[in-house]
């Protein structure tokens, strides 16, 4: 039933055997198919078809497909309630995305977990987690876990800037410093915590936080999608060969609002700011203006990939609307394993 | 309800309104929580105040429920008379610690000595498609620890007044307010007024089943009531207001009276309120109970996201009839 | 209980031995706490373990609730059996966002898909004169959530059998073991047994009156019972073992036989794990009770560090036989 | 009734109108109060006449003493399990302190606290606390608070090597920098957490992790009283002045167990390990030494205070065991103000 890309896996820079001309376009894809089916969400919200909100992650989508390019299809993220990108990027199929976040039966999680608790087992996404800093333990456990069970894979947790208020992260780097645990903190920094800018949450130097627990830490472009992938690529590197933990800063924005239903933004933002962002450090025109100037495909390449994932998501979103939703029985199932 | 003023405005603007009042009254209240300032949160609830009250005594916290809850505990020792405001009850998880081994404790470990008047507000209630950590009822626990006050408005008007009382109380008070009912509208006096804890509001009388709703849960009852009227039987409904304290008397008074009882809440089933409140009333009213106290909850799941499911889970007005209609035809 | 051996050990033996065989029988279980490994905590209940299993399965952690027991539900979720050990149950507050935001919530929330097969091992208990915050019994708060098994042991053979259950359940348990038991002593068979959760115990057949006690308060129902045996009332004495899942069942068919019932647990009095079986008894056995179902739980005080006044805060024998000769003089 | 030096604020360095003689003499006796404070504790538990268990600080009087002697006594600190003596140092009596400890009615806190809870509103404590980390709030927010009824008080926060696990502890350095809050963060390194060596619970480096929040901070040697007065002096001086929070880092020693009942402690420390900071690093001998050595007194002046201090504990011990337990009606009391 998926329509979920079986091959993802060949395609992640960590055991790349295609040309860099088709990693690319797997790169751009993988990037647009976050923006379309994020703007489709927001679509949905708007045509009051989608029931609650949700947290759109247009803007940011080099962090999350520059960061899960560089793992193995067995390998951990957790996630956040802005998560659909972190969750696609990982592998998810878009059909049972829209599934779920329709509350529909034939979604991820049959229509129980929502927006803010997309789970995809089978792309080793642990969840999204509508706590923030929710995730940072789970993440760091299921370092843990691939530790002591002898298996090479890695962890990433994904979290806003918002999650460095939350004492948890803290408490799981020490030990994940302390146990040299193959996970990595990735800090996606859009500048704000809900409606509030990171500066008057945030004192003090992000990064250093890390390195006080003698975690190697970077800060990067995140709108770069190449460089998230080599940076991620190195940390990845380090983790799986045994010398521990990491933190990746990324320097991102959202464009829309907090979530779908924060259309009025002028009293915490500018238009100005946003329209900087969206012009000059746009993820998918970064990295389409680096293929096509470097001679790696052409307009119409590009042009073919935008089609392609235009009809994916459109017959995703058509899946979710036909989609039956859970029968009341379905209610009392699963509370218990 | 003293009828001062006709004045019809919403749940929101009553809790709007004490806090405003309460600040201009008292320079040592101040609110601290997330997006609490601009925002005014993300339910719209505060706004305006930081405009009147600076970001001075409207303090926009990090995401650091667990700091700024002892941060509050800490000021009120000192002098001051925070509201804490927790921006989804769910999270009152990550604050356990502060309120119930510290904020709660204190006095008493003290002698009698230290005080921590504050107030944290926070909220309940399922319903908003927010999925399973955004739409707890978890007012159980507070209510279960000494030292703690457990305050629960269910109409603008209460809103206002428990709020008052509850920042002017110099023991900590945990307010849940339930997310769907900020948009609710009724007759709150400009009046300066509060209501005194412990005292359960009888918001109609009736001979034959006592209902005992909370919080929202206190619309259901009544719209059993009146479904019920239709089907010839009298209910009373009974808002107990505050939970900790509760008021016993009140409530086995009714039950003596109508010898049938149903009591409902939106926590969950098993373990809550409901069990405490079904429990006083099945003791005290042992001789007159016609039929067992009967207890609704929200369902023993996580809340799940999907409508079609989440509907399911929570108490409505035709489950309380059903329910109502069994007993009264029992015995 | 099994004849298969006649073998007296200590509570704490007992937990120890439970350990000792699923972490042998299963590679996947392992231990992760404060002061757990060479300390074999402050109790002494794990002391041997790090010396056989080394410390990649007996992890001593930082100070740090919150965090490792997120790091157990997450290598829960991916493959291991962790026990989280909480070194007080006061400080389950400090974790209660992982274990009920998180653990308690993911199968339901993934659609059934991955699931958190994690113990949390932690205490109540008062008396030891360990002051307000080392002393509570909070296990109430996790009964109430859905997704959460929660298991009192009040025996030695109990407490291996219990535990052996809790390791081998794919969901997550909370196991609260009373500090004052850990050197009671009793039969406990070398035999690898497991003991059902869900199904109560009953420690005594009696006809006057039902005396429901759990965890440590089994012991004190089981000494009221022998106190009013010399007053010529039989008293049948329960213990439901886990409260999620409770054994209704049983707790009902024995009110229906005797009529009266008593529910003692060492949780405040209010808004307790008593108040739910009180409330399930007196609907389920309605029609055949003769007097009120009463509770005791420990007093609705924060608990005190002076011996004279904490001993008043605790459910003793004496209480509950007043309680039980006032009930079977009452009707 | 207490027998609390009434003048305890004069002799405090922050408004010293006293000889530096009459101040050296008053910092050994503070110094030497809890030593012997702390050996009637455990002298009263070993011949089982006090209830449950305490945590002695002997060892460590240098940093509780040279931190409190650059407070005014309106200044507050919160305090932990290991808090004689923290209290002492800030100004209580050693009659009311015993009492309390036995659980009796005279007790600060009428028998209810106990030796983990002890308060003194009095001389500004706040509170010992039996939940590791639980103070690093109410600290944070008696700083807020002076600050909001612009006084000029200020706030310390003592707490352990152990205590940097909890994530409170990040959550409020950050918010006490965001707000250029007067907290000084007291961390006693005394290298043990429990049973567990600090360098196995704490990964990287102490003060880096407040310097990462953009705390000033600063590591002393904690066992040199004249050390860590001269460095809270400045630290104080920082906060009073509007400067902002900072972190103190104090390498200490406790000589005893983690509590008066863990006697055999070679399994986590080594016998020459606790002789070494006996003979080299006592605090007592350090400043007395120093005393001495610099001709400000003699042994017979020290002797004069040592006896003074037998006998005001002695004191302290019997009226404390011939004080009332609490009445059973007290039991209720207090629960709500
Ligand atoms: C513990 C907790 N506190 C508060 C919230 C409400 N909340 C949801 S998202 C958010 C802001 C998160 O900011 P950030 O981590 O930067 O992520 P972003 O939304 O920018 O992606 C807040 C405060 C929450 N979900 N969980
Ligand atoms: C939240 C919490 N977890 C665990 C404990 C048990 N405990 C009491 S003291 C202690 C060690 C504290 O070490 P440290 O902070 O270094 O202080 P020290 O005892 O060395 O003075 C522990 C783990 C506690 N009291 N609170
Ligand atoms: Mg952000
Ligand atoms: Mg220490």
């Amino acid at each position: 039933m998926a329509n979920k890309d079986e091959n993802n896996s060949q395609f992640n820079s960590a055991e790349k055997d295609i040309t860099e001309k088709e990693h690319s376009i797997h790169m751009f894809r993988q990037m647009l198919k976050i923006r379309k089916f994020e703007e489709n969400v927001n679509q949905l919200y708007t045509s009051a078809k989608m029931p609650g909100l949700s947290h759109l992650s247009i803007g940011q989508e080099a962090v999350a497909v520059g960061v899960c390019e560089a793992l193995r299809n067995d390998d951990y993220i957790t996630s956040t309630h802005r998560g659909h990108g972190h969750c696609l990027a990982k592998g998810a199929a878009t059909n049972l995305m829209f599934a779920e976040l329709l509350g529909k039966a034939s979604g991820y999680c049959r229509g129980k977990g929502g927006s803010m608790h997309i789970a995809d087992q089978d792309s080793g996404n642990l969840g999204a987690n509508a706590i923030v800093g929710g995730s940072a333990g789970i993440a760091t456990g299921a370092a843990l876990s691939a530790k002591m069970r002898g298996t090479d894979q890695v962890s990433v947790c994904f979290f806003g800037d918002g999650a460095l208020g939350q004492g948890i992260i803290y408490e799981v780097m020490n030990m994940a410093s302390l146990w040299s645990l193959p996970v990595i903190y990735v800090c996606e920094n859009n500048l704000y915590t809900e409606y509030t800018h990171y500066t008057e949450t945030t004192a003090g130097d992000i990064t250093a936080r890390a390195k006080a627990f003698h975690i190697h830490a970077e800060e990067i472009e995140g709108q770069d999608v190449r460089q998230v992938l080599s940076t991620s690529g190195k940390l990845v590197q380090r983790a799986r060969s045994g010398q521990g933990p990491s933190f990746l800063l990324c320097n991102t924005y959202r464009y829309f609002g907090h979530h779908v239903g924060d259309i009025n933004r002028a009293y915490y933002r500018t238009k100005d700011e946003e329209n900087d962002w969206k012009t000059n450090r746009d993820p998918l025109i970064i990295f389409s203006n680096w293929m096509t100037s470097s001679g790696l495909l052409n307009d119409s390449d590009l042009d073919q990939v935008e089609s392609e994932v235009q009809t994916e998501i459109e017959d995703a979103v058509q899946f979710a609307l036909d989609a039956p939703y859970p029968k009341p029985e379905e209610v009392k199932k699963h509370v218990y394993a | 309800m003293p009828e001062s003023s006709e004045r019809i405005i919403t749940f929101s603007q009553a809790v709007n309104e004490a806090l405003a009042e309460e600040m201009r009254r008292e320079k040592t209240v101040f609110i601290i929580g997330e997006d609490v300032a601009e925002a005014g949160t993300p339910f719209k609830v505060l706004s305006g105040l930081v405009e009147e009250f600076g970001t001075e005594r409207v303090l926009d916290s990090p995401i650091s429920e667990s700091g700024f809850t002892g941060i509050g505990v800490g000021a009120a020792m000192t002098g001051m008379r925070p509201v804490v405001d927790i921006m989804f009850g769910d999270f009152m998880t990550i604050t356990m610690d502060q309120i119930v081994n510290q904020a709660a404790k204190i006095h008493y470990m003290s002698g009698g000595k230290l005080k921590v008047p504050m107030v944290v507000r926070t909220n309940l209630g399922a319903s908003r498609r927010s999925g399973a950590q955004h739409s707890q009822s978890l007012h159980v626990w507070l209510s279960h620890i000494p030292g703690l006050k457990v305050v629960l408005p269910s109409t603008p008007y209460d809103a206002k007044g428990l709020l008052k009382t509850a920042i002017r109380d110099d023991n900590p008070v945990v307010i849940f307010e339930d997310k769907m009912m900020f948009q609710d509208k009724g007759n709150v006096p400009e009046d300066d007024y509060a209501i005194p804890f412990g005292v359960a509001d009888i918001k109609k009388e009736g001979t034959d089943i006592t209902l005992i709703g909370t919080s929202s849960m206190v619309q259901i009852a009544l719209e059993a009531a009146d479904l019920l009227a239709e089907k010839d039987i009298s209910a009373e409904v009974i808002d107990p207001r505050t939970v900790m304290p509760l008021d016993k008397k009140t409530l086995i008074e009714s039950a003596i009276k109508t010898s049938r009882v149903i009591v409902i809440d939106e926590g969950y089933d098993s373990y809550g309120v409901t069990a405490e409140i079904a429990s006083v009333i099945a003791e005290g009213a042992f001789y007159h109970l016609e039929a067992p106290v009967k207890r609704i909850g929200a369902m023993d799941v996580p809340i799940p996201f999907s409508p079609v499911l989440e509907d399911l889970t929570v108490p409505n007005a035709g489950m309380v009839v059903e329910m109502a209609k069994t007993l009264c035809a029992a015995a």
